[in-house]
């Protein structure tokens, strides 16, 4: 049970800055999800916590004590491969002990640990088979358990779930999480699937290009995204981000968006000041939060509909200007080549500087 | 099969007896080229040796073989070998030569192989450095070695270099000093391709496997021993049955080098037959002891592969 | 001819190229060569080199085995008998003296050959120490590559008994090689030409060479006043050239100085060459000779003088290089070559390639001198003995289509006149052994004066090795017991025994009439010559 | 440590090297002086093994190295296609197609037994086919010889390749043949390259069958070298060295170009889990 702290962690392969200034701390018990694209520096953190590869700048500190200097035998970390290094040339039990063995702890203690392990984990019936050939969720099992044996300080877990096909993986999650709750351990887990974050994690911290862009529930991620692309990235589909200019109605301020219309007239809460607001902004808002609205501001023709169950995604869009909108089954749907009139809850509108790509305005 | 049944059969299966045939059919052509080679190098010769084990001929005899039923004697050739201590003492030679080589060249292979599978600077330049000696001709080598090993030669040089008084070992006119001077050489040239194998196998276990038991906690040596190893077995299998099977077989650079010399010190099987061919020319016992050979190594490989195919079903 | 197909095959090929020489063959009678070849000629000669002073001592006349040959390999042609080449089988480091011109100005011997018979002469190298097996695989296997084999004489029995070379009765009685002459012929006369070249009283060989063991040592040591004067302080004797195996152990004994890089006698010790030096030894323990045979076919060598021998063998080891087990011939020349050793025996040929300007890998050029072979003194006489062995021999291949044509290059090549010249040639290894050719200036030339008369004194006191049937196996058996007691891992006692009991062998398998009968006539060879003490 | 491993193993290399550019005078084995470095060096050893002798009377070389080393690469090369060509046929076929065949166990045996105890009926075979002293001849017993090599290499290689490729393009229509030209082979080419590499180093390096089957118009590097001897000097080590140095040039250049196969190509398929 440990807090790990990066502080300015950063790593570079040559030229290649895979991470830099990462600023991050997992508390004790927490489920941490680091989240982001491939080549984003999600599992270079990971590998530099396990202390595969060694950061060239910044510290990670357990519990107050960095351990830069620690091998990574002794750093006590569970690590779950994506696709669980199973040593298969070993028998389930054997697997088991591996790290009991490794540390030298004597045979009746490692018995009785294995035995419970493999108690807790259901796979009390197949101690004695060959690792080789087990189905996919025996093998996760396996490879947490083998791991979870020998107690360590926190649980890596490397996308565990990629090599598992889609039917499944539902399965595996609620496992998964089924099992965190019962080690109660500090783990950090690595994806880029947002789907997995978000249904797991206490936490989710999204990364791209070696940098760390946000750190918060999976609600605030998804209310409140810091950034364009964490905006973009998360939610499926993502944020519609359009570029508009800052006009002056009766009302207040409010958002040109050209051919789409004007938007209604903004509510904004927090620290900044709606004087403050540059001219050139972009305005975002969630494809769900797209409302019909005959009397709506905007205005968008039907390119095509995509229907999904119980909700249908419509994709809207004139010149360059393209929105996808999330709609009930319930209500009506337009035909493709309609121009579909709705509103946006003003409340639910985020702005972004389009220089630097930050939220403006702050959350409500 | 009648033609409805077959019409019935393509109707279900899109994999239909008669592509099956086929494909037998394709099997049996690909192979044939290696089974009428093998055949050609195999029938007659093993025919021939065996009738002319069972007589006395020689080419001393001025009779051509396939008239070497007039020295007709039946089994003596066989009963002489059995009490033929040169050939055994030839054969135990080569069991020697095999038990001390091949260890020591899968020992150095691994130990490079364990040193090369990391990466280091210049890595690429040691690595075709090592390489060398499996490309230069075993005659050539047969000669450096014969002047390497002079009493005058480089070999004491060095070794005088450790030693306060100057080294004049006569390392190929010592019996049993030639034969350490012989495996040296073979040392030299195979333990490149015994590298070369390990560094294979070496490379292909999964990098992912050797972290899972680094983080649990293993030592390199027990991850080494229990997962490295365990995962190379088959192709340490491999390379250890190619270095004995060559080995058994050891002749140029061996015969250049000492002749089998001094005396019969260094005489292995291949060199003992060699010179029971070209120099005694008792050519029915020639034929004697190549299908003892023949017989012994069938049995022994056979014996092999059957358990080698058994381990490799139950992997 | 013992494969039906083979020869079929061989003789079908045969006549097809014969065929062909008709036509192309012509051109060369009318080769400049030969028309100037013919004009150097003395008076009276019909052939032979020409272009260089004393030339007309290599020529011949009609009625000459040279002339004979030449003569009647061009009938042969004419009849259409003669091949269109002649393959000729040979130790690689001898073609030389058949191919490149010697002296300066003449033809090389094969452009003679070729320019006078207008036969072609094609020779095949050979590796040194393989040329028995090359052959046996060529009668084995019918490969019918040679028309002639050129192999160490010992083997000539062997050879006979395969039916694998040709019986050349029939051709010596018509065309007389004269290999007799008393004055110009083989050492010892007929009985010279019977050890050569017979076997079972038929010519079976011809011989082209002369390996009578020969023994050198280095005038610069040997004169040394310095060396002399602490030699005599020593031993109370002067330093000369040993002429008993007691001076030539204590000779080498003081000059065998490791540490300076000289050795106190270089001679070969290895597996297959070795024993040559042992022979000498054994042979000189009793008076004549101590056989290796008696007269009934009992070998001799497991007795009190073959242990002595054999004991004093080992011990000699003591005077030589470490490596002495491991070296053969060419790294024995190279050590006397850059100054290595006090002494050596050798072949004869040891002085003309050593002891030779043009070798600049030879630091003893100027160094060497002969002497006879060292003896042992047996009541009032001494006897000191040298032997023969190796000798290259020529034979021809009973799978020649023109066994005729190839024994006439054989005649004409083995008489002393084309032989004297080809010896004197310093490009290979065939080595001078008929009296005309220790009396040639152009050999006593490229020999040394020095060495020739020792060499032919040395020739008086040889024995020869064995040649009978069986003289590899027995030389095989002696070999590997004797490199057995050098290495350490047999007592000299054991080496005589276990040879002994090989040996027995052997002759059974051989067959002992055929053996007893070889014995006598290799005996009757044996010289007899006796030192005043 | 691994530089102490890597310096002896230079020793030898080193020294044919050095062989190669020392002058007669510091070549003999039995002179007192083995000397490490060339102390003159020179480039006769070269021209004398290519009949361009400074000296003329070291020896009389009869024949030059050219036809020797001709001899070797057409041996070797025909040798190594043979194998190649059966070993890759025959693999394939049993990969795909084998059931229960007891080929390769022949193969294996084949490997086994040591050449020399088929010397005598082989020469005798040769000798009536007419096959002596023919680099033909040669490259046929040398394919044979390292057939087992070659099927066995090509053969895991086979196995471990997916069939569903092979099987993909089959329901496309296209023929075997077609699919094993266009498809498999150029897979495979990894695999082939490393495999015939090794194949030719055995041929290439091969002393003993030369030695029984070849006598002058063929005869190969290994076989010529041992006849490079004179009574001059001896043996005539710097010319042997000079050959031998040249006649690692081939397997070096090839083993260059394959370089980023070789290990690969070795792992005789044994690593599949």
């Amino acid at each position: 049970m440990t807090q790990i702290a990066l502080s300015n962690l950063g790593k570079k392969f040559g030229a290649f800055t895979a991470l830099a200034q990462m600023n991050l701390t997992i508390g004790d018990g927490e489920f941490v999800a680091l989240l982001g694209p491939s080549g984003c520096g999600k599992s270079t953190t990971m590998n530099m916590i396990a202390g595969m590869v060694a950061p060239t700048e910044g510290d990670i500190r357990f519990d107050d004590r960095s351990i830069l200097n620690v091998p990574m035998s002794r750093r006590g970390v569970g690590f779950v491969f994506q696709n669980y290094a199973i040593f298969t040339h070993m028998s389930v039990r054997d697997n088991l002990s591996y790290g009991l063995r490794a540390q030298g702890v004597s045979t009746p203690e490692r018995n009785r640990r294995v035995s419970a392990m493999a108690d807790l984990l259901q796979l009390t019936p197949m101690l004695d088979r060959q690792a080789a050939g087990l189905s996919v969720n025996i093998l996760q099992r396996l490879a947490i358990g083998r791991s979870a044996v020998v107690e360590p300080a926190i649980f890596l877990l490397d996308e565990p779930l990629s090599n598992v096909d889609a039917a499944f993986r539902s399965v595996m999650r609620s496992e998964l999480k089924e099992l965190q709750r019962q080690f109660s351990q500090t783990m950090v887990y690595v994806t880029h699937d947002q789907l997995e974050a978000m249904t797991m994690a206490d936490r989710i911290a999204v990364m791209d290009h070696g940098k760390l862009l946000q750190v918060g529930t999976p609600l605030e991620i998804y209310n409140n995204p810091q950034d364009i692309f964490v905006a973009r990235f998360i939610g499926s589909p993502g944020m519609n981000i359009l570029e508009g200019r800052i006009a002056q109605s009766d009302k207040g301020k409010l958002v040109d968006l050209a051919v789409i219309g004007r938007s209604a007239p903004l509510i904004l809460s927090g620290r900044a000041a709606i004087e403050d607001l540059p001219e050139k902004i972009l305005f975002g808002f969630r494809p769900e939060q797209v409302n019909p609205d005959p009397n709506g501001t905007l205005a968008l023709p039907v390119n095509f509909v995509e229907r999904i169950g119980a909700r249908s995604i419509l994709h809207l869009g004139a010149d360059s200007m393209g929105v996808k909108a999330v709609l009930d089954n319930q209500i009506t749907l337009p035909n493709i080549g309609d121009i579909l009139r709705f509103s946006i809850d003003p409340k639910k509108v985020r702005l972004f500087d389009p220089v630097s790509g930050n939220a403006v305005g702050g959350a409500d | 099969m009648s033609e409805m049944s077959m019409e019935k059969a393509e109707l279900a299966l899109p994999a239909t007896n008669d592509v099956i045939d086929e494909e037998v059919r394709l099997g049996f052509w690909l192979t044939l080229p290696a089974q009428c080679l093998v055949l050609f190098i195999a029938v007659f010769p093993i025919l021939m040796q065996l009738y002319i084990s069972m007589t006395d001929w020689s080419p001393l005899d001025g009779i051509p073989w396939y008239r070497a039923y007039e020295l007709w004697i039946g089994l003596i050739n066989y009963t002489d070998l059995a009490s033929d201590s040169r050939f055994w003492a030839a054969l135990w030679r080569t069991f020697v030569v095999m038990i001390v080589c091949v260890p020591i060249q899968f020992l150095l292979g691994l130990g490079l192989a364990v040193l090369f599978v990391d990466e280091f600077p210049g890595k690429r330049w040691f690595y075709s450095t090592l390489l060398v000696p499996m490309m230069v001709v075993p005659a050539v080598a047969g000669y450096m070695f014969f002047l390497l090993f002079q009493s005058g030669g480089p070999v004491n040089d060095l070794l005088s270099v450790f030693s306060s008084s100057p080294v004049r070992i006569a390392w190929l006119s010592d019996a049993s000093l030639a034969l350490v001077a012989v495996m040296a050489a073979d040392i030299w040239q195979w333990t490149p391709l015994m590298f070369l194998i390990l560094l294979a196998g070496m490379i292909s276990v999964p990098q992912d496997q050797q972290m899972a038991a680094v983080l649990l906690g293993a030592s390199w040596w027990r991850r080494f021993v229990t997962i490295v190893l365990p995962r190379m077995k088959t192709i340490i299998i491999i390379a250890l049955a190619i270095r004995t099977i060559e080995i058994f077989k050891i002749f140029d650079t061996l015969y250049i080098m000492t002749g089998g010399g001094p005396g019969v010190a260094t005489e292995t099987i291949s060199v003992y037959i060699y010179k029971v061919t070209q120099q005694d020319l008792i050519w029915g016992y020639v034929a004697a002891i190549a299908l003892v050979i023949l017989i012994v190594l069938s049995v022994v490989s056979a014996y092999a592969i059957s358990t080698m195919s058994k381990g490799a079903k139950v992997r | 001819m013992v494969m039906k197909f083979a020869s079929t095959r061989r003789k079908f090929l045969s006549t097809t190229t014969a065929a062909g020489v008709v036509a192309i063959g012509a051109p060369f009678y009318l080769r400049p060569g030969r028309v100037k070849a013919a004009e150097g000629l003395a008076d009276g000669m019909v052939g032979g080199p020409t272009g260089f002073a004393g030339a007309e001592r290599y020529q011949y006349g009609p009625d000459s085995p040279e002339g004979r040959a030449i003569e009647a390999a061009r009938s042969l042609k004419a009849a259409g008998k003669a091949p269109e080449r002649i393959v000729l089988g040979l130790s690689d480091g001898s073609i030389g003296q058949i191919t490149q011109p010697f002296p300066a100005g003449a033809p090389s011997i094969k452009d003679l050959w070729e320019q006078e018979t207008g036969i072609k002469l094609d020779i095949v190298g050979v590796p040194n120490g393989q040329e028995f097996t090359k052959v046996m695989q060529d009668i084995s296997t019918n490969g019918g590559a040679f028309d002639i084999y050129a192999v160490e004489w010992n083997r000539l029995g062997d050879l006979a008994e395969t039916g694998g070379i040709v019986n050349l009765d029939e051709y010596v009685a018509a065309h007389r090689p004269e290999w007799d002459d008393v004055d110009r012929g083989y050492v010892g006369g007929e009985k010279g030409v019977s050890l050569l070249n017979n076997y079972r009283g038929s010519t079976y060989g011809v011989s082209l060479d002369g390996d009578f063991q020969t023994w050198n040592h280095r005038t610069d040591l040997f004169s040394d006043p310095k060396e002399q004067k602490a030699f005599a302080d020593k031993h109370g004797y002067a330093l000369a050239p040993p002429k008993t195996w007691k001076e030539h152990d204590e000779i080498a004994a003081f000059f065998h100085r490791p540490d300076e890089g000289l050795f106190g006698s270089t001679d070969l010790r290895n597996q297959g060459w070795g024993y040559t030096n042992w022979y000498q030894r054994y042979v000189s323990m009793a008076s004549p000779n101590q056989y290796l045979f008696a007269d009934d076919g009992t070998a001799l060598i497991n007795s009190e003088q073959g242990v002595a021998a054999t004991q004093e063998y080992v011990n000699s080891l003591a005077h030589h290089s470490p490596d002495a087990i491991s070296w053969s011939w060419p790294e024995q020349y190279g050590n006397f070559a850059s100054g290595g050793a006090a002494m050596t025996c050798a072949f004869s040929n040891l002085p003309k390639f050593l002891d030779n300007a043009a070798n600049e890998g030879s630091k003893v050029t100027g160094k060497v001198g002969s002497h006879l072979p060292p003896g042992r003194v047996h009541g009032d006489e001494m006897v000191r003995r040298s032997v023969l062995w190796l000798n290259l021999s020529a034979s021809v291949s009973a799978q020649s289509a023109h066994p005729e044509a190839a024994y006439l290059l054989l005649q004409w090549l083995g008489s002393s006149r084309i032989y004297s010249w080809m010896t004197a040639n310093p490009g290979g290894y065939f080595d001078p052994f008929q009296l005309a050719n220790f009396a040639d200036p152009l050999v006593r030339e490229t020999y040394h004066d020095y060495h020739m008369d020792v060499v032919r004194e040395t020739v008086r006191r040889t024995v020869p090795t064995i040649n009978y049937p069986g003289a590899t196996a027995f030389h095989n058996a002696l070999d590997e017991n004797l490199v057995a007691a050098l290495t350490g891992s047999m007592t000299p006692e054991q080496a005589m025994q276990n040879t002994e009991r090989s040996w027995k062998r052997i002759a059974r398998r051989v067959g002992e009439e055929k053996l007893i009968e070889a014995i006598t006539a290799n005996k009757a060879a044996w010289s007899d010559h006796m030192d005043p003490v | 440590m691994i530089l102490l491993l890597l310096a002896i193993s230079l020793v030898p290399t080193l020294w044919m090297l050095s062989m190669a550019f020392k002058p007669i005078a510091e070549w003999s084995a039995s002179g007192a002086e083995l000397t490490w470095w060339p102390k003159s060096p020179t480039l006769d050893n070269f021209r004398f093994i290519f009949g361009q002798s400074s000296s003329e009377l070291i020896v009389s070389l009869e024949r030059t190295a050219a036809r020797p080393i001709m001899a070797s690469l057409l041996a070797a090369s025909f040798g190594t296609l043979i194998a190649m060509t059966a070993g890759t046929a025959a693999a394939y076929g049993l990969s795909r197609f084998g059931k229960g065949s007891n080929l390769p166990l022949a193969l294996i045996q084949l490997r086994l037994f040591p050449p020399m105890a088929v010397m005598i009926p082989l020469m005798i075979m040769w000798a009536f086919l007419g096959l002596i002293d023919n680099w033909f001849g040669l490259a046929v017993v040398y394919g044979i010889v390292t057939l087992p090599f070659a099927f066995w290499l090509m053969k895991t290689f086979f196995d471990d390749m997916p069939r569903e490729i092979e099987d993909a393009a089959l329901v496309e229509g296209c023929s075997r043949l077609r699919v094993f030209t266009r498809i498999t082979l150029p897979m495979m080419r990894p695999a082939l390259a490393s495999s015939a590499l090794f194949v030719f180093i055995l041929n290439w390096s091969d002393y003993l069958i030369a030695l029984l089957l070849t006598t002058r118009d063929w005869v190969t590097i290994p076989v010529y070298m041992t006849s490079l001897s004179s009574s001059m000097t001896g043996q005539l080590y710097g010319a042997k060295a000079a050959l031998g140095l040249i006649a690692a040039i081939p397997p070096v250049i090839l083993g260059i170009a394959i370089q980023k196969h070789l290990v690969r190509g070795l792992t005789f398929g044994a690593l599949k889990e």
